[in-house]
């Protein structure tokens, strides 16, 4: 079963293809110029964290309705790749934004919601760690990773109202042709790679979560004692 | 709902439980009918405690069945619940709220009506409007008895009842298991006073590494005892 | 006997039960209330610490009053929020609620219902307090300010109560809960802080109605999501 | 009139609004009704509305907000950062994995 270590180097094809399209052949952005470049590693980690967080939560409800490890170990890897596609993220929008609007940082909506998923999951990542009781930790992971991904509609809306900068979601209908598909190259190839990351990751959580939870034989059953008469 | 005469109040069949790679209970077997009064003994950590509550339904079993008043606990919880009692080695009381404040919030959860201060003064406290946290700890075990007694259990699970009282205490103990039974409950009691709680038990079980490894006449657990440890 | 005794009692409806839990902790509430009062004296420090941070500057005081009332609030409802299942766990007593026939849901909403009406009286002094303090020119009608200060403390007590719940057996629960508790509560203190802005600088364009439609949406998920999830949250 | 342009004016004077045939531009300031207009969908300027229909502008996409900052043609020193650091973290995610293999088996 190594399917994801193939998906894995799918990804690393795609990814290098994509982003050697984008930085060599793709023509510049005609506003930003090459700066525009970033597109094609930034949007693809954008959509990535996001889809990444939706498996996350589709994994918190079957661990909660299951109770099966399996679940749980794929929720773990989902929400932890989810979180470094995050941090990656907000890595990737600082350096757009410096040449772009001039700061680093701006408090638009989708940055600061951005910024906060990034406290909501690692959240659930430090929470778990802290219970060694393995049902109160499934429940746990399980709980507050649905809460997490419930409030990420609601702190989007919040914060939209609160101010706006980003430009709207992009996907490949909203960019010029010979961009097309460069995107949609790199944006495959951060998908094969988070998906096999996770697989990995989730591998590696079920064998703690079977090793921890091998159940031990019965006890051999012991002679019942003799009191002999009195 | 009325258990028939013959069907007993408890009934676990190979019941075990886990906690982690250790097993606290391994396949436990215990039939008690109605109106016995059971001695569970055995040294610390021989699983006592973890049989009283999975016997409670306060934890499931990992493996195994569990039959009250002839009910599936894991389908009936709430019935069953409804007619069970625990004295666990907490207190289970509120410390900011008096004693008679204690014991009406917890009979109006059950539905119970009816003064509660009767059930103060049988256990020889008085009705104070003093919180619970100034009372000894002698005085906190005795409120636990009121709060098990005013519940009007039909099953009553005690562990170590004798913990933490004066010899004054011990004799109301024995005074309240006799009366206990005289009302027709079922007792199981959790106890390390040996030498006290077999003279007040029709049967004992003598528990050791999760396992029963000896059960019969009360009055003979000493022996069972000394057989064991040898 | 045990057949008359079964026979005697009648296990009161959930909402009932919610009922019987709510006026527990506020009985429990009132006889703690040294705990509350260090709370509105730990909410009003914070309020001063604010101007000291901003300086004597009375125009800009008066220019985010709501978000320094907010945030006090906030702040202290941790305080409150952790005590609500310390006092739980100290002697056993939500064992011996989860062994009766209790409903998880009774139990979760009877404690949020109280943190709420708890964390209410809270948010109100720090807002009587922060308008005085910063000197703040009140416009709109007073009964707007209550509906706003009943929303946002509503918002902060659902989840707050579920992750009290939820952290009050973690080695670290005074760390945890603000950890996991505030960056949820974000668009709740967004709404509230947003809301209340427009009610005291006055509302031309009637932005104030989308933040309290916002708060209303956030509380109605959570109040709703608390009484799903808290069951799986207690169980053994 | 360009209509990249006249969106990157419109964010720089941060106008109220920008006649865009009968939809309005958002402008940061302005403020979306909470559930009719969705303002997830393009909570800046409604390209949409500014562009001409058919949209994309050639070798450009839609939504860009930049509003010249920078001078045309600089910047692939951050294009280098961003690239270079994406790799970096699938890098090292990677090796933390096989990190955590290592010391698990």
């Amino acid at each position: 079963m190594k399917w994801h270590y193939a998906l894995g180097a799918l990804g690393v094809l795609f990814l290098g293809t994509g982003h050697a399209w984008g930085l060599f052949f793709a023509p510049p952005e005609f506003m930003m110029g090459d700066v525009g470049r970033i597109l094609y590693a930034h949007v693809p980690t954008a959509w990535n964290a996001m889809l990444v967080y939706l498996f996350a939560f589709v994994a918190a409800i079957g661990t909660l309705w299951t109770s099966k490890s399996s679940w749980e170990s794929w929720l773990v890897g989902f929400v932890e790749v989810g979180v470094v596609l995050n941090i990656l993220l907000c890595f990737q929008g600082a350096m757009w934004a410096k040449p772009t609007w001039g700061v680093y940082w701006d408090w638009d909506p989708r940055l600061t919601t951005t910024a906060i998923l990034i406290a909501l999951f690692a959240g659930v990542l430090i929470q778990r760690n802290l219970f060694h009781a393995p049902d109160k930790r499934r429940i746990i992971t399980g709980v507050t990773a649905v809460i997490a991904f419930v409030n990420v509609p609601i702190v989007y809306f919040a914060t939209t109202w609160w101010n706006s900068l980003h430009q709207g979601l992009s996907s490949p209908d909203t960019v010029s042709n010979p961009m097309h598909w460069p995107l949609r190259v790199s944006a495959f190839g951060v998908l094969f790679l988070a998906v096999a990351f996770s697989a990995e990751r989730a591998k590696q959580e079920r064998a703690r979560l079977e090793r921890e939870d091998t159940a031990p034989t019965l006890p051999l059953a012991q002679k019942q004692l003799e009191l002999g008469a009195e | 709902m009325t258990p028939s005469a013959t069907s007993p109040v408890v009934h676990a069949q190979k019941l075990s439980r886990r906690y982690g790679a250790r097993w606290a209970l391994a396949e436990v077997d215990l039939e008690v009918p109605a109106g016995e009064r059971l001695l569970i003994v055995g040294a610390n950590g021989s699983g006592k405690t973890t049989l009283l509550r999975t016997l409670s339904t306060a934890q499931s079993a990992s493996l195994g069945s569990l039959h009250i008043f002839g009910m599936d606990v894991r389908t009936h919880a709430v019935q069953v619940r409804a007619r069970l009692g625990l004295l666990s080695h907490l207190p289970q009381i509120y410390r900011d709220l008096s004693g008679v404040e204690n014991l009406r919030i917890f009979n109006r959860l059950l539905g119970i009506q009816g003064p509660v201060e009767p059930y103060l003064e049988r256990v020889g406290l008085e009705v104070r409007p003093d919180p619970v946290r100034t009372y000894s700890a002698g005085m906190t075990k005795r409120l636990s008895f009121a709060r098990l007694l005013a519940q009007k259990p039909e099953l009553a699970l005690i562990d170590e009842p004798y913990g933490q009282l004066d010899p004054a205490g011990f004799a109301f103990v024995d005074t309240l298991l006799q009366d206990l039974t005289d009302e027709g409950v079922t007792v199981i009691v959790a106890s390390h006073q040996v030498d006290r709680a077999r003279h007040l038990c029709d049967r004992a079980i003598l528990l050791h590494q999760g396992q029963v490894r000896w059960q019969g006449p009360a009055i003979d657990v000493g022996r069972a005892w000394d057989v064991l440890h040898a | 006997m045990p057949e008359s005794t079964s026979a005697e009692r009648n296990i009161p409806h959930w909402l009932i039960q919610t009922w019987q839990i709510l006026v527990k902790d506020l009985v429990l509430g009132w006889r703690t209330r040294a705990k509350v009062v260090a709370m509105v004296v730990f909410a009003g420090t914070m309020l001063l610490l604010f101007s000291f941070a901003i300086g004597p500057n009375n125009t800009l005081l008066a220019k985010h009053a709501a978000g320094y009332v907010w945030l006090s609030a906030l702040l202290s409802s941790t305080l409150l929020l952790s005590q609500s299942f310390q006092v739980e766990g100290e002697s056993g007593a939500l064992e011996g609620l989860l062994l009766l026939p209790v409903d998880p849901r009774a139990i979760f909403y009877g404690k949020a219902l109280a943190n709420w009406v708890v964390l209410s009286l809270l948010t109100g002094l720090v807002l009587v307090g922060g308008f005085f303090l910063f000197s703040v020119e009140i416009q709109a009608h007073p009964l707007r300010f209550v509906s706003i200060l009943l929303l946002g403390s509503a918002g902060i007590s659902a989840p707050g109560t579920l992750y009290s719940a939820l952290t009050a057996r973690a080695q670290a629960q005074q760390l945890m809960l603000p950890v996991l508790l505030f960056p949820l509560v974000i668009p709740c203190m967004l709404a509230a802080v947003k809301a209340t802005g427009f009610l005291i600088q006055g509302d031309p364009m009637d932005q104030g109605g989308s933040w309290t439609m916002l708060l209303i949406c956030f509380n109605l998920i959570y109040w709703a999501l608390g009484g799903v999830l808290f069951g799986k949250v207690v169980d053994e | 009139m360009n209509p990249w342009i006249l969106l990157s004016v419109a964010h720089a004077q941060e106008a109220e609004n920008a006649d865009g045939g009968e939809d309005v531009v958002e402008t940061p300031s302005a403020q979306t009704e909470p559930f009719g207009e969705a303002p997830s969908e393009a909570p800046t300027v409604s390209s949409e509305t500014v562009a001409d229909p058919g949209g994309i502008p050639e070798g450009g996409f839609i939504g860009n907000d930049s509003y010249g900052a920078i001078p045309l043609g600089s910047g692939w020193g951050y294009v280098w950062a961003v690239y270079i650091v994406t790799w970096l973290t699938m890098l090292g995610y990677a090796g933390y994995l096989a990190l955590r293999n290592r010391k698990t088996s």
